[in-house]
């Protein structure tokens, strides 16, 4: 399954995306995956947030493999 | 867009033009324009800022803007016309980043209100990040409303 | 103008020009720009208007928008810019018809607030009128503020 | 002395402005000179406002000869 990265997790990964080895079918397995198969980025995902096909998605929320699933800060846009 | 409560949404390169955002949401039953614009601020007490340089999940963001918009005329129901629009890429001091733009009959029917409440939202849940570049090197802007699954 | 706290105040024949008026008042330490304009309404209800022509006592009403921004840095002390610009002579369905723009470092340093309180005032005390021009005829818009000793 | 006519004021009168005769020395005094030498003007006049020096005027106030007097409907500029 490919995870968009956005902001700090992209320059982080030093990619727009990264890609989870084996099958996940919740959000919580995601957060699991992503800190296993990419240590470096644990802390940072840990505080981020997920988004699946461009909704906000929690621990319990099913993922299916043709989902779009992000992961990335608390937003910071708009200005003042 | 309906021609009674037009909705404009969008994430662009270009400059916001506040003059076009204004004839785009204004329609003839329209008396009252507010109009937000938030722009890069230079100096925040004793720190500078050089350039601000925006980046969004677009469509994400648009899907998002298009929430807030929806929110803001179930809050709000005697507004006509809604502008959301974010820049993204590179902007200098003093040059607006993002707008909000509510159009109303009357200045007393909603329309600041609208206004701060859709900027405050697009805070909130619209995906968009910036990073600060300083004169001594640059950073991103950590936000930190975390959504519940009301967002 | 002061750098800091610049203050605008016009009345013209010119069109209004958002963008002019956002560079204008926003000053470094500005995040945050409300503009609230006033544009001509085509349809009140079933009322029809083809244009409004305003005519203003212009040295008065440049000492009386002075003394708005007098009154709404002394209520809003965060504010930094402000600027009143009133259009006269005549101008058509969707036109902005009269801008009050105020800049801050923050939406939440009472711009929206200011500027709100600006447009009551203008239309309190700055000696200007509309006419309306309609598809039978045209009439002077007849306001209902009378002034105290303390305007 | 003169007074400045604005808005419907103007349009009745048919003049930017029109001449008060006698001495007057006060806000009440030029209402009535106005009523008395424009009867026309009188029931307009009657709920219009003075300015005298760019500021607002009232029956008790001064007026000396040198003053800019204008007499106006309330204000309806602005717009919404």
């Amino acid at each position: 399954m490919r995870v968009k990265l956005f902001a700090t997790l992209k320059e982080k990964a030093g990619a727009p995306e990264i890609v989870l080895q084996g099958a996940v079918s919740t959000v919580a397995e995601v957060r699991q995956r992503i800190a296993e198969q990419y240590p470096h980025l644990a802390a940072l995902a840990a505080r981020s947030i997920v988004a699946v096909n461009h909704q906000f998605a929690f621990d319990a929320d099913p993922v299916r493999p043709e989902d779009e699933v992000a992961l990335f800060p608390p937003v910071s846009g708009g200005a003042a | 867009m309906s021609a009674e409560t037009p909705t404009l949404i969008e994430i662009t390169h270009a400059p916001i033009d506040l003059n076009a955002l204004q004839r785009a949401i204004t329609t003839p039953r329209d008396g009252a324009v507010v109009l937000f614009t938030g722009t890069v601020r230079g100096q925040t007490g004793e720190l500078e800022t050089v350039q601000l340089e925006y980046e969004a999940y677009t469509e994400m963001a648009l899907a998002k803007l298009r929430q807030v918009a929806e929110e803001m005329r179930a809050r709000f129901p005697l507004i006509h016309g809604i502008a959301l629009v974010q820049r993204i890429g590179t902007m200098d001091v003093g040059e607006p980043t993002v707008a909000v733009a509510v159009s109303a009959g009357h200045r007393g029917d909603g329309a600041f209100e609208a206004a701060r409440y859709g900027i405050d939202r697009l805070k909130q849940i619209v995906p968009i990040w910036k990073k600060e570049v300083r004169p001594d090197g640059s950073a991103w802007v950590e936000g930190d409303y975390m959504p519940t699954a009301r967002d």
